[in-house]
């Protein structure tokens, strides 16, 4: 990547409104941030957590759901076992080190457009300000201090074996990483 | 009889970009909204002496009829009281688009000389950044003196029995911090960060 | 309940029997006015006028001094002050570019704008915070018999106040009816008085002033009753132009606040009730 | 023909996972009758070197328990690993992490500093910390480096099978060894448990109601649970509905909710964001306030969800920390 | 790799053998989306054996090329980048099916109103797309096959609303033989068109031309007519629908009455008093009345807040009190039609199909101060003369001054009065230009008075209106181009002492004018009817910004709505006139019957089920389910979806602590894999 780092949005939408009103702001030729990719689930009470997790881990550096407003629920209440989770889940991602503003629920109706369009912008400005989140590179980077001791190990046995031969003590140091 | 004048508009009358410029100042964004319906001049209270209606104003902005606007008479009718802005169904800010007019006509030099409102309002910002109050009495017998000296003889009857009533006084009023406020205006001068704020 | 007090340069000049006024009413009722240390003019519509940047400059100042005086709220009687006061929190609100130029400014004399000082009228204070029923149980004069216009001017309800109705205001129909006047109702509450154009303009100033008093006389008021310095003065002061260019229409413009203490007993001349040219005849009390 | 070759080893653990191959009481000497025991470090003597001197693939099977947190540990798990044909994560810490792995939420140098300074039961004046070498009369030992991250044992070498719990109960490990010896194995990754949640065989299943709605929680040391009635029923996190069955239901009949020791089923990528879908789904409230204060009652959801499965999980470790320990 | 919870079922044994097709839509895709690369870009991931651009897939050409690809290059999954699934799901589903393949086995990839028409750079547009792509090539190599569930549908018709729309719908769908039924808030069908004099611009009556539809429909064999009635309770879906009525007490055996109208006359109240609503107030009736002449169904109604055998109970509502000597009943005799006890019912009915018509309401004009509603007596709403100009409202035909006998010599008519106002409501009425010259020369006809229009701008779009136009203008009707700043009785020279002046700039003329009349008439816009919401959420609709219902494609499906089986007619969808809203009542009808003869519906096979062995009866999934469709197996001690009642939302599945639900078209490693493609880029 030698491009210029750009937020990556991953966004749950509701079939019914938010993913209808996404298809209004098209309709409308609302320019927004080209940052979010949707994926579309027919109720925002079908978006597990897992999902929203996994989207982070896989390289998200925010995840957006969208549905219905309350009471307006194609579902009746879908809507609302989302925004139940979405409060013990925000909690859990804050003591994860996971910043507020990363994860987000929306309400937006069909007839919405425009707040698909600021919704997004304004996540998508948020994420800019806090920079990558970047997990698939942590993990690797996290991951390298294994790589490194079975490096390390390995030079170390060699420099023992030779140290062996010559009756003195290694100076190599493991450092703490 | 009337003089008879060209009245029909040559693109060369235009400054090209004027309208956009006004557009672009915070609070005169919506005048590319305006349907024309007339509403401003229908609330209007000084339209009946205006060369072009507010309406009109709005649309010669619009279509950068640049010198027509600056030099008409109606942004120096204006009071102020804002009849225009509450009415206006595309919620156009005309009052404060007549600001700026009258803004742009002043640094630009486009109103008679001795032309008494452009003359108040410099007096006054004069009087404000010299003493951080007016003084009613210096700032009318100023204008006057300026605008109307022939006039100001007749006005005295008024300042008399403004006198005698203890309305009326050449005491010049001062705050104390003029210096501070003399640094304020300065700093709203320095072009540093963002010129005038109209960006 | 204790506000900060901008009285503005009118209140101290030609608009002093506002003041006058003012002062003592809102005591009676309990109201504590602190002025407001070293303020400095608002800018009113000339400074608008002029240079838009300084204006909210200048009238910032006054509020950052409000915040530092540590005043909650902030009470502009003159309607110009009022209003640009207003409008200066919410140009400020809406152009960040402008907010920041104008910390900025207030920043090299260490004034700051931190918070929202609400800029509130008497009228709104008297009617939402002190309550029409206070006042009416303060008033030992009742001013039966007389008729009253309300005129409220242009700049107190136009366009930002939120505290009384744009179109057809009634605050202080409200209070003069608590003070035992009749009010006289009439369409032109709002209209423009001619505001600075008397004085530059007369000729469109005057007449929108003439008219005023023309419709009031004909709809029998005894007298209008204003909240603004100006509307008051080009009520007032210039009867002999509009006689001369029209026909007499002579009726005494006055502060509300002066019909006020007047019901609540204070004697007139302490309510700068003799600074007006046109002078007020009250009718006679009627044994209630 | 001669015994298969079984090697056991420990890592970031309790010691609890050895006791469970000591618990299996009697039938322990079938097994070691079956195998021949080459390394068991917390019963028998034996040299690392012989270890390293066997010939790769020659230990039939492995069984590790603990999470890896020290170079020591990897070293051992890929010195293993080499020289089994079958190596098996034994318990939680292996498996998930466990309980060591609670500590991916804090950076090592916090971890170093509260155990050797600021724990109440630590007189450390001198503020000596362990360091990988050391000068000792001339010698230079050295010791294991103190990894940044807690790891599961197949993050740092690959596994063959997962037998959960902590610890895992001495039936399942007999299953295992069973299973081991006679070749009839599950494909490779399994973990060798029954796939379905805890509640099915939970003796309290039937007191809990069809229609949940939870209108507040509480912990276990501020209640005295009902024995008879389902724990989520009485407002007591159980992540029994979340948790693989297997252990019999032992915390339950001990009157303690299940703690998730077993971790998920297969279809299930985390175990506590499923747990915290499902419970907070059905939470009474419908308006924000009520939700909160109703969630609320979970003051740790990262401890209550996670206790087990920390280094297994999709975020496996607070983000925010940074390889060198605090984060940016 | 495995996980360590034991999961190996990340990737599917073998990748099926996929065909992509990304979709130009002529330059409404291509012009923003590079759509060879992204072609070309999908071609290189695994199990792509085919990927090809092509100018609009939609088109019978497009969806032979994939019937034809299918067999040729033996595609066993089909991915279709183009426009929203919400448009052209169908179609290509259709078009797979056809070629041979489980219609499910395809995917569809929105980067039209997702992506080329929101964004304007190339290359972002371009990288978009091939992530939405990839993320869909991911998905439909899981995808598994299904079948689509036939569902019978009650022939039967909800038509909510009795005005001209729903009177029309229901005699469209009842001449066809079906069962309708029509629900009226009011005690009588006829809505508003029922209160006007002339229709625009063939000044046609509106009685003359309403009325005999009205009574078909009081009279039609296969309408079952509920008035004085509301709809509370929506269930079920398309199809079978279960709907609550409430049946308000109108005291009046509506079997027995014979609209005979003896019980008015013998009313106690010798005179009528209480305002009549159906004349906008300026008319009076008796506590039992009927609402106007033609009333349909032709039965009286008790007014239970005037009458005097009603008092207020201690809840407030009003309950019997048998106070009233009852001359009413006495006069009714032997028809006993007059019940007293009636009380509050409801009713259930199942019904396939509704169709909503709920109209509009009239803009108050109180809220525009400037204009003097409620202000000056002589400013009147245009409805208010409409009655007048009525030869049976209430004056008679005359229109004539508020003091009911002065008729106006200048009448001056405002138009847009909260319409293109964006402090009130900020579109166009549509019908407010056409009507307002309606009452221009329907006021000139009667009165021969002076009439101004003051407007924004004449809006006479429809057969015949311009020609209205200028017959109006022939007829001496002044018309001014400006929107009125106010209206006042403030006189300022001699000839307007005593009258209304309206203050306007004639911004043709460019002058401002103070124009003296006698009448002002308010020609207020439409809006929403105020309860809108309710009854959106009832039928679970969207309302747009302004507040009038959603259709469900502005041009293509202009009567649908978001929810299968239920249409929207007449200006509860946005604003519009007689023709109009009967086409949209036709149109209505039409998709209501097409769906009846069809005789079933397809549901979308998204539902859940359960896994019998996986799932542990942990019972948390079941208070989940909003349409009980979830159920405890006592003997199996599992829980049980019905496939019948679940509607498809994976509200349960996302929710299941041990993963052992399933919903079919969106299961956990679709959407896991959908997420991985979207992120996977290089």
């Amino acid at each position: 990547m030698n491009k210029e780092w750009q937020p990556r949005l991953v966004a749950f939408f509701c079939n019914w409104c938010t993913y209808t009103a996404a298809d209004l702001a098209g309709v409308s030729r609302l320019k927004y941030a080209p940052n979010v990719r949707v994926i579309r689930v027919m109720c925002s009470g079908r978006v597990d957590p897992q999902f929203i997790l996994d989207a982070l881990a896989k390289g998200a550096d925010g995840v957006l759901v969208g549905g219905c407003h309350p009471g307006d629920c194609h579902y009746v209440e879908g809507n609302y076992k989302m925004l139940r989770r979405y409060h013990l889940l925000k909690r859990m991602l804050k003591d994860m080190g996971i910043e507020e503003q990363r994860v987000r629920l929306e309400w937006i109706s069909a007839a919405e457009g425009h707040k698909v369009r600021q919704v997004v912008n304004e996540m998508t400005e948020q994420l800019r300000a806090l920079g990558p989140l970047g997990l698939p590179q942590k993990f690797e980077e996290w991951d390298r201090e294994v790589e490194r001791l079975a490096a390390d190990v390995h030079a170390r046995e060699a420099a023992d074996a030779a140290a062996a031969c010559a009756g003195r003590t290694s100076a190599e140091e493991v450092t703490h990483a | 009889m009337k003089e008879i004048q060209r009245t029909i508009k040559y693109e060369a009358d235009r400054v090209p970009g004027f309208g956009r410029e006004v557009m672009s100042v915070p609070g005169c964004e919506k005048l590319k909204d305006c349907i024309q319906c007339g509403t401003c001049s229908g609330v209007c209270p000084l339209s009946i002496y205006m060369d072009h209606s507010p309406r009109q104003v709005m649309a010669l902005v619009r279509e950068d009829f640049k010198r027509e606007v600056l030099s008409s008479c109606t942004i120096w009718l204006c009071a102020s009281c804002y009849a225009c802005t509450v009415e206006c169904p595309q919620q156009i800010r005309i009052t404060d688009i007549m600001y700026e007019l009258k803004q742009r006509a002043i640094q630009e030099g486009f109103y008679p000389k001795r032309f008494p409102i452009p003359v108040l309002a410099q007096e006054f910002n004069r009087m404000v950044h010299d003493h951080g109050r007016i003084s009613e009495g210096r700032l009318v017998t100023k204008l006057f003196l300026k605008t109307k000296p022939l006039e100001a003889a007749g006005m005295a009857g008024l300042g008399m029995r403004l006198m005698k009533t203890g309305r009326f006084s050449l005491k010049q009023e001062n705050i104390r911090d003029r210096g501070d406020l003399a640094r304020i205006m300065e700093a709203m001068d320095a072009p540093a960060s963002g010129g005038n704020g109209k960006d | 309940m204790k506000y900060g007090y901008f009285p503005g340069c009118s209140l101290k000049g030609t608009g002093r029997a506002y003041e006058e006024s003012l002062l003592p009413v809102l005591r009676h009722l309990g109201v504590e006015l602190v002025e407001l240390e070293d303020w400095n003019c608002c800018g009113a519509t000339a400074y608008m006028a002029v240079d838009e940047g300084k204006a909210c400059a200048l009238a910032a100042r006054n509020l950052a001094l409000a915040e530092r005086g540590g005043f909650q709220q902030l009470m502009a009687p003159c309607s110009a002050c009022y209003l640009v006061l207003n409008k200066t929190q919410h140009y400020l609100d809406e152009s960040p570019a402008m907010r920041r130029k104008v910390e900025g400014a207030l920043g090299t004399v260490s004034l700051k704008l931190s918070r929202q000082t609400p800029v509130r009228h008497p009228l709104d204070v008297l009617l939402h915070d002190v309550g029409v029923e206070a006042i009416r149980q303060k008033v030992t004069r009742p001013l039966s018999g007389l008729r009253v216009a309300p005129y409220y001017g242009c700049q107190v309800v136009r366009p930002y106040a939120t505290f009384d109705d744009q179109a057809n205001p009634t605050s202080m129909d409200q209070l003069l009816k608590a003070l035992g006047a009749e009010v006289v109702d009439w369409p032109l509450k709002t209209k423009c008085c001619g505001g600075s154009l008397t004085g530059t303009l007369p000729v469109a100033g005057l007449r929108l002033a003439y008219l005023l008093l023309k419709e009031a006389k004909k709809r029998g008021a005894d007298a209008i009753a204003t909240v603004c310095p100006l509307c008051q003065f080009n009520l007032d002061a210039y009867h002999d132009k509009i006689a001369a260019r029209w026909e007499p229409v002579r009726l005494p413009t006055v502060y509300f606040t002066q019909l006020m203490g007047l019901a609540f007993g204070m004697p007139a001349h302490t309510l700068g009730l003799q600074r007006g040219f046109v002078p007020l005849e009250l009718p006679a009390p009627t044994a209630a | 023909m001669p015994k298969p070759k079984v090697a056991f080893y420990w890592c970031a653990s309790c010691g609890g996972c050895e006791e469970t191959v000591v618990d299996l009481a009697e039938d322990i000497l079938g097994v070691v009758e079956k195998v021949d025991i080459v390394l068991w470090p917390v019963a028998m003597d034996f040299k690392y070197k012989d270890v390293e001197a066997m010939e790769d693939g020659s230990i039939f099977a492995t069984l590790i328990n603990g999470a890896i947190r020290t170079s020591e540990q990897e070293h051992l798990a890929q010195l293993l690993r080499r020289k089994s044909r079958y190596l098996i994560a034994y318990g939680a810490c292996a498996q998930m992490g466990g309980i060591p792995a609670l500590a991916n939420q804090f950076p090592r140098e916090q971890v170093l500093r509260f155990n050797y300074e600021e724990a109440p039961s630590v007189d450390n004046p001198s503020k000596t910390r362990p360091q990988t070498v050391v000068e000792d009369n001339g010698r230079r030992p050295r010791l294991p480096a103190f990894r940044n991250v807690v790891r599961t044992l197949d993050q740092v070498v690959d596994v063959d099978y997962f037998i959960p719990g902590c610890p895992p109960t001495p039936n399942l490990t007999k299953a295992a060894f069973d299973a081991l010896l006679s070749g009839n194995l599950p494909p490779k990754g399994s973990v060798i448990a029954p796939d379905v949640a805890l509640c099915h065989e939970c003796p309290r299943k039937a007191s809990k109601p069809t229609d949940v709605a939870f209108t507040q929680f509480t912990r276990p040391h501020l209640t005295l649970a009902d024995p008879g009635k389902c724990f989520l029923a009485q407002g007591l996190v159980c992540m029994g509905p979340a948790t693989r069955s297997g252990c019999q239901a032992a915390c339950i009949n001990g009157n303690m909710p299940c703690t998730g020791c077993f971790g998920p089923t297969s279809r299930v990528r985390d175990h506590g964001a499923k747990m915290l879908s499902s419970l907070s789904a059905n939470v009474a409230a419908r308006d924000e306030q009520g939700i909160r204060q109703i969630l609320d009652g979970i003051p740790d959801p990262v401890g209550t969800f996670y206790r087990y499965g920390m280094a297994r999980s999709i975020l496996r470790r607070r983000v925010d920390l940074g390889v060198n320990g605090n984060g940016h | 790799m495995a996980n360590g919870n034991g999961n190996n079922r990340t990737s599917p044994e073998r990748r099926p053998r996929i065909g992509f097709y990304v979709c130009h839509c002529g330059v409404n895709i291509a012009g923003t989306v590079d759509c060879a690369e992204v072609a070309r870009y999908v071609g290189t991931l695994p199990g792509v054996v085919l990927s090809r651009d092509y100018k609009y897939m939609c088109s019978d050409p497009g969806q032979e090329l994939i019937q034809k690809d299918i067999a040729e290059y033996k595609l066993e999954r089909v991915v279709v980048a183009s426009c929203s699934p919400l448009l052209h799901e169908h179609t290509f589903r259709t078009a797979v099916e056809k070629g041979g393949l489980n219609p499910f086995f395809f995917h569809m990839v929105n980067i039209r109103e997702h992506n080329s028409w929101v964004h304007t750079d190339r290359a972002e547009a371009t990288a978009k797309a091939r992530d939405l792509a990839r993320a869909a090539i991911e998905r439909v190599a899981r995808h598994k096959p299904l079948e689509t569930k036939r569902v019978p549908i009650k022939p039967v018709t909800l038509i909510v609303g009795g005005g001209i729309a729903g009177i029309h719908a229901a005699l469209t769908l009842a001449n066809a033989g079906k069962q309708v039924i029509l629900v009226e808030r009011e005690p009588t069908i006829g809505g508003h068109m029922a209160k006007f004099d002339k229709t625009f611009p063939t000044l046609d009556c509106a009685a003359c031309i309403l009325t005999p539809k009205m009574s078909a429909v009081g009279a039609h064999p296969n309408i079952r007519l509920l008035t004085y009635s509301e709809v509370v309770k929506v269930d079920g879906f398309v199809g079978n629908y279960k709907v609550t009525i409430r049946r308000k007490p109108r005291y009046i055996d509506e079997e027995k009455c014979v609209g005979c109208q003896d019980c008015i006359s013998a009313c106690v109240f010798k005179q009528p008093k209480f305002t009549d609503e159906f004349n906008e107030g300026l008319g009076k009736r008796k506590p039992v009345y009927i609402p106007f002449p033609q009333a349909t169904p032709q039965v009286v109604a008790i007014d239970s807040n005037v009458c005097l055998n009603f008092r207020n109970g201690p809840d407030g509502s009003r309950v019997v009190s048998d106070k009233c000597k009852k001359t009413c009943v006495e006069a009714c005799g032997d028809r006993n039609a007059i019940d007293f006890t009636q009380k509050e019912r409801f009713e259930e009915i199942e019904v396939g199909t509704i169709i909503v018509a709920t109209g509009f309401q009239a803009f108050d004009a109180k809220r525009l101060p400037a204009y003097g509603y409620g202000r000056y007596p002589n400013v009147f709403t245009a409805l208010e003369v409409e009655r007048m100009v009525n030869a049976s409202g209430p004056t008679g035909g005359h229109v004539v001054l508020r003091d009911g006998k002065t008729e106006p010599k200048t009448v001056g008519i405002i138009h847009c009065v909260g319409s293109r106002d964006k402090k009130t409501n900020r579109w166009c009425s549509r019908v407010c230009c056409m009507y307002s010259m309606k009452l221009a020369h329907l006021i000139k006809e009667h009165t021969h008075a002076e009439v101004y229009n003051f407007y924004i701008d004449i809006r006479t779009p429809g057969k015949g209106y311009e020609e209205f136009y200028n017959q109006l203008l022939d007829e001496g009707v002044h018309f001014v181009r400006g929107r009125v700043g106010e209206v006042t009785d403030w006189a300022i020279t001699p000839e307007e002492e005593g009258k209304l002046v309206i203050r306007v700039e004639d911004t043709l003329a460019g002058v401002v004018r103070r124009i003296p009349v006698d009448m002002v008439v308010l020609a207020t816009g439409l809006e929403p009817r105020s309860d809108a919401q309710e009854v959106r959420r009832l039928f679970n609709m969207s309302c747009g910004s302004e507040g009038f219902f959603l259709e469900r494609h502005p041009k293509l499906a202009p009567v649908s709505t978001f929810n299968d089986g239920v249409y929207i007619a007449g200006a509860c969808q946005g604003p519009k006139d007689i023709p109009d809203t009967v086409a949209q009542a036709g149109a209505a009808a039409a998709e209501a019957l097409s769906l009846i003869d069809k005789g079933y519906v397809e549901q979308e096979p998204n539902t859940a089920f359960v896994l019998e062995d996986e799932c542990s009866g942990c019972k948390s999934c079941i208070p989940l389910c909003p349409y009980s469709a979830i159920q405890f197996d006592d003997a199996r001690g599992k829980a049980v979806i019905n496939e019948a009642l679940c509607k498809g939302c994976g509200t349960c599945v996302g929710s299941c602590p041990s993963g052992s639900i399933v919903q079919n078209l969106f299961d956990d490693e679709e959407i896991f894999s959908e997420i991985e493609g979207v992120l996977a880029y290089e």
